[in-house]
């Protein structure tokens, strides 16, 4: 652990300790070269266990720490770049894959990183079987086959066999996802307690092998990273601190001052006017994270084809992002979010208030309906959500506006009770079909269905849309693929009850002596690992 | 000449109406001499002596063409010259001890502070000196007394405390507010006797404010008899029974008695006629 | 002696019998609220068979009473259940909270009092004058604010403004995690670390939050400290206090104010308690690592254990102090028997 | 005409009951008129419900009609204090909200007084175990913290301002019960409501004809006084996302989605943290004005 003195010495600023007042005359100073200060709203995060883990806020703290099999390149969304694996092949038959793992990894326990460590870590995911292990499970694994299924044949190589023959790119995806974290397997296990695979442990603590370690984290107050000894890291920081400050206007306040770095969750309004402050630049990526509206088709005036279509005219897409979203949201009309591989990225629908009300009259609503509409009460769906009651009146629709919080929101359209409803869907991996499948393969419409995905809870069932994903999903040329997922998305944005409005764009804004941050579209590969302080 | 007062007016102001409660007194008072001031209520007689030690709210207006105390003209005194006079020349009583005494702090409390204000010496100088006033006063128990708090004892012991404090920095005038009028009637006597005492033994001066006309004329040398701001009379207390002035005169049929039985006691007519007589 | 054992066991039982109802409440509330305490747990993206096993784990399917009694009884045993956005129990959690809210609330009780009684002994004795109407004003509009705006109007001033003040947060970055916590009142903590630098910078820190509740708390003494000393300086005993010669403060502070400080014990305890109520919005404005936000982020996430705990102990200090108030006020006023 | 009624009330040997009510009333509005910080607190509060009243009328602007193109503009000619986030009229909006601001304050003061003053007289008149366990609910409302019982309230049911009325008037009833209370005991055992219970007067009658009236004084008081903290608690929640929705034009819900924009348009957030300052402000001076006047001990 750094003690104090030796942490001092290293800094400009020695503090020394004087009365009040000759500390209010010195400006508080910016914040030391080798500590990275970042304000950022930590308040929804559970855990730091990369299988365990399903949060934005965590993830990209678990990809700060841990590296993954494989991760996706940066620039080019249908590319996979090597990580731990160096390289993959597939079998004949698509059933046994292997992976070459690279040599000199060392976890920051010093541990050498194995093919052992690698198939331990999937097959943890497996087992513990927590939000995110379906990501891999669909290949067929259980925690009863998956020892057999997942094998480090030595200490260089991992064959993953799988039940079905499967397609590598969409494998490979997957693997890009935290799940593929790979865990120091020793550590680990000495801290495992009754058999929980050591997760009440690594809950709180860290066991990888990139640039970063955990230090502390004290929930809803700071997470503090310091410098994996054994990465071979040779930046100039050596400390990154997470502060949870809630408050975008204290955010605001403290990026003029100085006396943070970064500057996650600022609004629409204050990025804004922060344009005019040169001392402060912006870094933008579009997210995985689209809003939408959907309709609930158990619904006696939302089961009309003609009625979604209507409603996707109505709403005046570009009005909204100019005038209330800024930079924030760009408009995007299908779901798999631009950034990711296979990408629908046309603008389809722009408002067109006659066709829209023609469209109603066919419908046999020529002068519209009553109907509610859900929303979450935080920024910026409270505006949205009045701007689309707007646009929808226009075309004779009166849309009753009910906010709640968001998880409020989220149980009332999960137990299928909501008409209209805005909300957002983060997607879980780097694949097309993170979000064909929740959007679109509704197999059981039951209301006590085993499985009830996004597109149950607004009681949509289409067969057709559902063979072309599956078949899209299973095609095994990486080439072919995308263009069916093109094919089964352009059929989508016309066939479906979801009017999918926006798609999410991340803003870090930071002091201007701060270079290096890497945003992605999923939070699981942002880094800070290149970040250097002029 | 203790006390000399010539042509007293007190008038009070609240949100613009004018009201003289009294309106020209005067009267004088000697050395180890002893005024009553008698009247209804309502007729001036206690805030004239508070006037005298300029103890009346913010509202009062006082104007008087002479008004001295043991040769100190009491307007023209400054505040801090005023409180050397208060307690250190004349002591005040007031009527009911039950509020007159502060109900969180203990009566030897009370006391040593009266003459710490007044005298040099220590904290324990002063509970000696409180301590030895109470047994002055003749309370049972003064040890006890001392460390009580005045919800703890009687009415009458709370008078004798009130007395023994205003005495504690011997002033040479003791100003007596209906000292008696809370206490029960076997008790009042015995209060009036100990003041009497203790005005005679220490030559002091007496000015006692009561609406009871027998009960003070056995104890005060002069009475003066006050009416809605003006004095009626001024009379000897000995020849009370020869009063000339028909209030007074009314006042006294007014009295029942035990030992002669007498018919309906007549009502006091009131005679707008003796405002308008002093007025000139 | 039975009388007062009685007196105490009665006072015992209604704090009990508040409690239980407190608890009754909250829990009851808890499961009520439309939010699925599951989504907390795995997120919205689980597949239903994570989600079931969740709800099992939580117990959330038996029926209310059961859940309610196991609760309870777990309660008693100390043990408020886990928090699910923390993972921690719910005691460590408020142990690891609640001090920073206590040294914040203290501090601002402190310094509410240092001005507030003052300026309510002064409006009292010059009563009507421009004085009067002057503090009452000053005062009076701290409570018509809401805190927020307080609170962000306090830091555009003196942070970005006049740069008097470090922004929001309890400590300076470099003095992050270095103080040992044995108190967890950092003040206390960097003393007995004998660390200057990290005190100072604790102060610094303190100081806005800290006035800014103050000022939002000082109407209600205040105002009270107002009506006391007028009802006081009306006494008899004000007037015999002057006949004695006493200067015009000696009265006022030596006679009047004894009889309202015995009062005023009522007052300072409820503005305490008001006091930690009102740090749950200070504490989202200035990043402030105290209980207020921990139970606020917990009830935005439906959280329900931490909502609970929090309540209770919140509701318990808060009958705890009156009953300090009361007993307090039996020693120090001789009037009460 | 005035100057006879003045003359009639004054009388100091009123003939009859009503002369006696209304004498005494006036005497408590001169004593009131006396003290210049409740007159303007009075005028203010009076110069609001004018407002509120006469809103339509006055508002140049629909409240609820959107204009995305000048949106948070400057106060200008057109828009007096400017153009909020969705490009509203801020004044139109700051008029149509002092109806809502106003109708919770009058809509939980109707709700609590009552609710109070009924517990409050029943626990005090009938003592024992009714005056226990009603104590004792009070007690348990009184310690649960206010702001967080109404958060929670509200995420109980969907946040608006219905249920932001009910939340705050669920925690604001006790200190009326105790007050009512404190009062009746104070009465309980005087001679003239043993006297009417002699005239054999059902408890029911003697709470509800005498000891009730007696305690309004002091309830009107607190009630002042509390308006100020209603408002205060309502813009809390609204601060919080809890209270009033958008687009209804709360001032807390104002001040809530105006807080993004502080540092640059900061005349959003000024006009209704100023109406709510005033507002405030008026209700503590006439409280403390009526509380001088009716009842200085009062809390």
């Amino acid at each position: 652990m750094i003690t104090r003195r030796n942490f001092l010495a290293s800094t400009a600023a020695a503090i020394p300790a004087v009365s009040y007042l000759s500390m209010a005359q010195q400006a508080f100073a910016d914040t030391p070269k080798n500590l990275l200060v970042v304000a950022q709203q930590l308040d929804n995060m559970t855990t730091l266990d990369p299988h365990v883990s399903f949060e934005a806020t965590g993830s990209e703290i678990i990809g700060n720490m841990y590296q993954q099999l494989v991760s996706p390149n940066p620039e080019n969304p249908d590319v996979v770049d090597a990580d731990v694996a160096e390289s993959w092949e597939a079998s004949d038959d698509d059933k046994m894959f292997t992976f070459k793992i690279r040599d000199g990894i060392k976890f920051s326990s010093g541990n050498e990183l194995t093919a052992e460590d690698a198939a331990w870590s999937l097959r943890r995911t497996v087992k513990l079987n927590k939000s995110p292990a379906f990501i891999i499970s669909q290949f067929g694994f259980t925690p009863e086959n998956v020892d057999e299924m997942i094998q480090a044949t030595d200490p260089r190589t991992l064959v993953i066999k799988t039940a079905e023959p499967t397609s590598i790119g969409f494998l490979v995806y997957c693997l890009s996802a935290n799940i593929g974290c790979v865990a120091d397997k020793q550590t680990v296990m000495a801290n495992e307690v009754d058999g929980d695979m050591g997760s009440a442990w690594l809950d709180k603590n860290s066991a990888g092998s990139a640039t970063f370690m955990l230090n502390t984290w004290r929930p809803s107050d700071a997470v503090v990273l310091t410098v994996n000894p054994h990465a071979g890291y040779e930046g100039p920081i050596e400390r990154v601190m997470l502060r949870h400050i809630v408050d975008p206007a204290s955010q605001m306040l403290m990026l003029t001052k100085g006396d943070i770095d970064i500057a996650r969750n600022l609004t629409a309004e204050q990025l804004e006017s922060v344009k005019s402050d040169d001392s402060i630049k912006l870094l933008r990526k579009q997210q995985a994270s689209i809003m939408q509206l959907s309709m609930n088709v158990s619904h006696d005036k939302l089961s009309d084809p003609k009625v979604w279509e209507a409603v996707k005219w109505a709403i005046d897409y570009q009005g909204i992002k100019d005038n209330i979203l800024g930079d924030t949201y760009e408009v995007h009309q299908s779901f798999v979010p631009n950034g990711l591989p296979g990408a629908l990225n046309d603008t389809i629908f722009t408002q067109d208030i006659d066709k829209a009300k023609s469209l109603l009259a066919e419908a046999g609503y020529p002068d519209g309906f009553e109907i509610e509409l859900d929303h979450y009460s935080a920024q910026p769906y409270p505006d949205i959500a009045q701007a689309v009651q707007a646009n929808l009146a226009e075309v004779g629709i009166k849309a009753k506006l009910i906010s709640g919080e968001n998880r409020q929101v989220l149980t009332k359209m999960r137990a299928r009770q909501h008409q209209m409803i805005i909300s957002a869907w983060g997607t879980d991996y780097f694949d097309p079909n993170a979000n064909a499948d929740p959007y679109i393969i509704n197999k059981d419409n039951s209301d006590d269905a085993t499985s009830k995905p996004f597109v149950w809870r607004s009681h949509f069932q289409d067969d057709e849309l559902i063979a072309m994903a599956e078949d899209a999903r299973d095609e095994k040329d990486p080439a072919a693929r995308i263009e069916k997922y093109l094919e089964l998305q352009k059929k989508f944005v016309h066939a479906s009850p979801f009017a999918i409005m926006f798609q999410k764009t991340a803003t870090v804004a930071m002091r201007d002596n701060i270079d290096g941050v890497i945003l992605a579209p999923l939070p699981s590969n942002n880094s800070y690992e290149e970040v250097t302080k002029t | 000449m203790l006390v000399d007062i010539e042509n007293l007016r007190i008038t009070f102001e609240n949100n613009g109406k004018r009201f003289e409660a009294v309106s020209g007194v005067s009267f004088k008072l000697e050395a180890r001499q002893k005024l009553a001031i008698v009247g209804e209520s309502g007729s001036g007689k206690s805030i004239t002596a508070r006037a005298l030690m300029r103890l009346l709210p913010a509202q009062a207006q006082v104007t008087a063409d002479r008004m001295l105390f043991d040769g100190i003209d009491i307007l023209s005194q400054s505040e801090r010259e005023m409180r050397k006079l208060r307690g250190g020349r004349a002591g005040f009583i007031l009527q009911d001890p039950k509020y007159s005494l502060n109900p969180v702090k203990t009566i030897g409390n009370q006391i040593a502070e009266a003459w710490l204000t007044h005298n040099k010496g220590s904290k324990k100088e002063a509970r000696d000196a409180a301590l030895n006033l109470l047994e002055q006063v003749m309370i049972r128990d003064p040890q006890l007394v001392l460390n009580a708090y005045p919800h703890e004892i009687s009415g009458g012991m709370g008078q004798r405390a009130m007395i023994a404090m205003m005495l504690a920095p011997n002033p040479s005038l003791l100003i007596a507010d209906e000292p008696t009028s809370a206490l029960d009637a076997s008790v009042q006597a015995e209060i009036l006797r100990l003041i009497d005492e203790l005005v005679d033994t220490r030559d002091m001066g007496l000015l006692l404010i009561s609406h009871d006309l027998p009960l003070v004329s056995n104890f005060c040398d002069k009475v003066s008899v006050m009416y809605m701001g003006q004095i009626m009379e001024e009379l000897a207390a000995k020849d009370l029974a020869q009063a000339a002035h028909p209030y007074t005169k009314g006042l006294l049929n007014c009295l029942p008695s035990l030992d002669e039985p007498r018919g309906d006691l007549p009502v006091l007519t009131r005679d707008p006629q003796w405002l308008e007589e002093q007025a000139q | 002696m039975n009388r007062k054992v009685k007196s105490f066991a009665a006072t015992l039982g209604s704090v009990l019998v508040t409690l239980f109802g407190l608890s009754v409440i909250t829990f009851m509330i808890g499961r009520v609220m439309p939010v699925d305490p599951v989504l907390a747990a795995v997120g919205d993206n689980a597949p239903a068979d994570v989600v079931a096993a969740a709800r099992a784990e939580m117990g959330l399917d038996d029926p209310l009473i059961v859940q309610y009694w196991s609760y309870i009884s777990n309660v008693l045993q100390g043990d408020f259940g886990r928090s699910v956005l923390t993972r921690n129990p719910v005691i460590s959690d408020i142990a690891h909270y609640f001090p920073a809210t206590l040294e914040m609330a203290t501090l601002a009780l402190l310094i509410a009092t240092l001005l507030g009684v003052p300026a309510g002994i002064i409006s009292a004795v010059k009563q009507g004058s421009l004085t009067d109407q002057i503090i009452r004003v000053v005062c009076i509009a701290g409570h018509s604010v809401p805190v927020f705006v307080l609170a962000l109007l306090g830091l555009l001033i003196f942070y970005v403004g006049l740069d008097l003040v470090p922004g929001p947060g309890r400590q300076g970055v470099i003095y992050d995690g270095m103080v040992p916590s044995v108190t967890g009142l950092l003040l206390v903590d960097s003393l007995l670390a004998g660390d200057m630098g990290a005190f100072w910078d604790a102060v610094h820190h303190l100081t806005l939050p800290v006035l800014i509740l103050a000022y939002f708390s000082m109407a209600y003494i205040t105002r009270m400290t107002r009506a006391f000393m007028l009802d006081a300086l009306k006494g008899e005993f004000i007037i015999s206090a002057r006949a004695k010669g006493l200067s015009g403060w000696s009265v006022v502070m030596g006679h009047a104010f004894p009889n309202v400080a015995v009062q005023l014990i009522t007052v300072l305890a409820l503005t305490y308690a008001g006091l930690l109520e009102g740090a749950v919005i200070t504490e989202t404005v200035f990043a402030w690592p105290g209980l207020g936000q921990y139970l606020t982020t917990a009830l935005m996430n439906g959280d329900m254990n931490p909502v609970v705990g929090t309540t209770l102990i919140i509701g318990a200090v808060y009958v705890g102090l009156n009953l300090l108030a009361d007993i307090l006020y039996r020693v120090f006023d001789p009037r009460v028997a | 005409m005035l100057a006879d009624f003045r003359a009639w009330a004054l009388d100091d040997l009123a003939t009859s009951r009503r002369q006696a009510a209304w004498g005494r009333r006036y005497r408590i509005w001169l004593a009131l008129k006396a003290n210049p910080l409740a007159m303007i607190g009075l005028f203010i509060i009076v110069l609001c419900v004018l407002l509120a009243f006469l809103a339509p009328l006055l508002a140049p602007y629909d409240p609820a009609i959107q204009d995305l193109e000048n949106r948070l503009a400057r106060p200008s000619a057109d828009h007096l204090l400017g153009t909020d986030e969705l490009g509203r009229d801020i004044l139109s909006r700051l008029l149509y909200g002092g109806r809502i601001t106003l109708g919770i304050v009058v809509a939980v003061v109707v709700m609590v007084a009552p609710v109070g003053l009924a517990v409050g007289t029943i626990a005090g008149y009938f003592g024992g175990w009714v005056d226990k366990t009603l104590m004792r609910l009070t007690d348990v409302f009184l310690a649960f913290p206010r702001l967080i019982l109404a958060l929670a309230f509200v995420a109980a049911l969907n946040p608006g301002v219905q249920s932001a009325i009910l939340a705050i008037a669920l925690t604001a009833w006790p200190p009326y019960a105790r007050i009512a209370r404190a009062e009746t005991l104070t009465v309980r055992n005087s001679e003239f409501i043993e006297a009417v219970a002699m005239t054999g007067a059902s408890p029911w009658r003697i709470i509800l004809r005498h000891v009730a009236p007696l305690c309004v004084p002091s309830l009107v008081v607190r009630v002042t006084l509390d308006m100020a903290s209603i408002i205060i608690t309502a813009a809390s929640l609204g601060f919080l996302g809890m209270g009033a929705q958008p687009p209804s034009p709360e001032w807390g819900a104002m001040i809530a989605t105006a807080k993004r924009f502080i540092l640059d348009q900061w005349w959003v957030a000024l006009s209704p943290c100023i109406a709510i300052l005033l507002v405030s402000l008026a209700f503590n001076f006439l409280g403390d004005g009526l509380r001088d006047v009716l009842d200085p001990k009062q809390d």
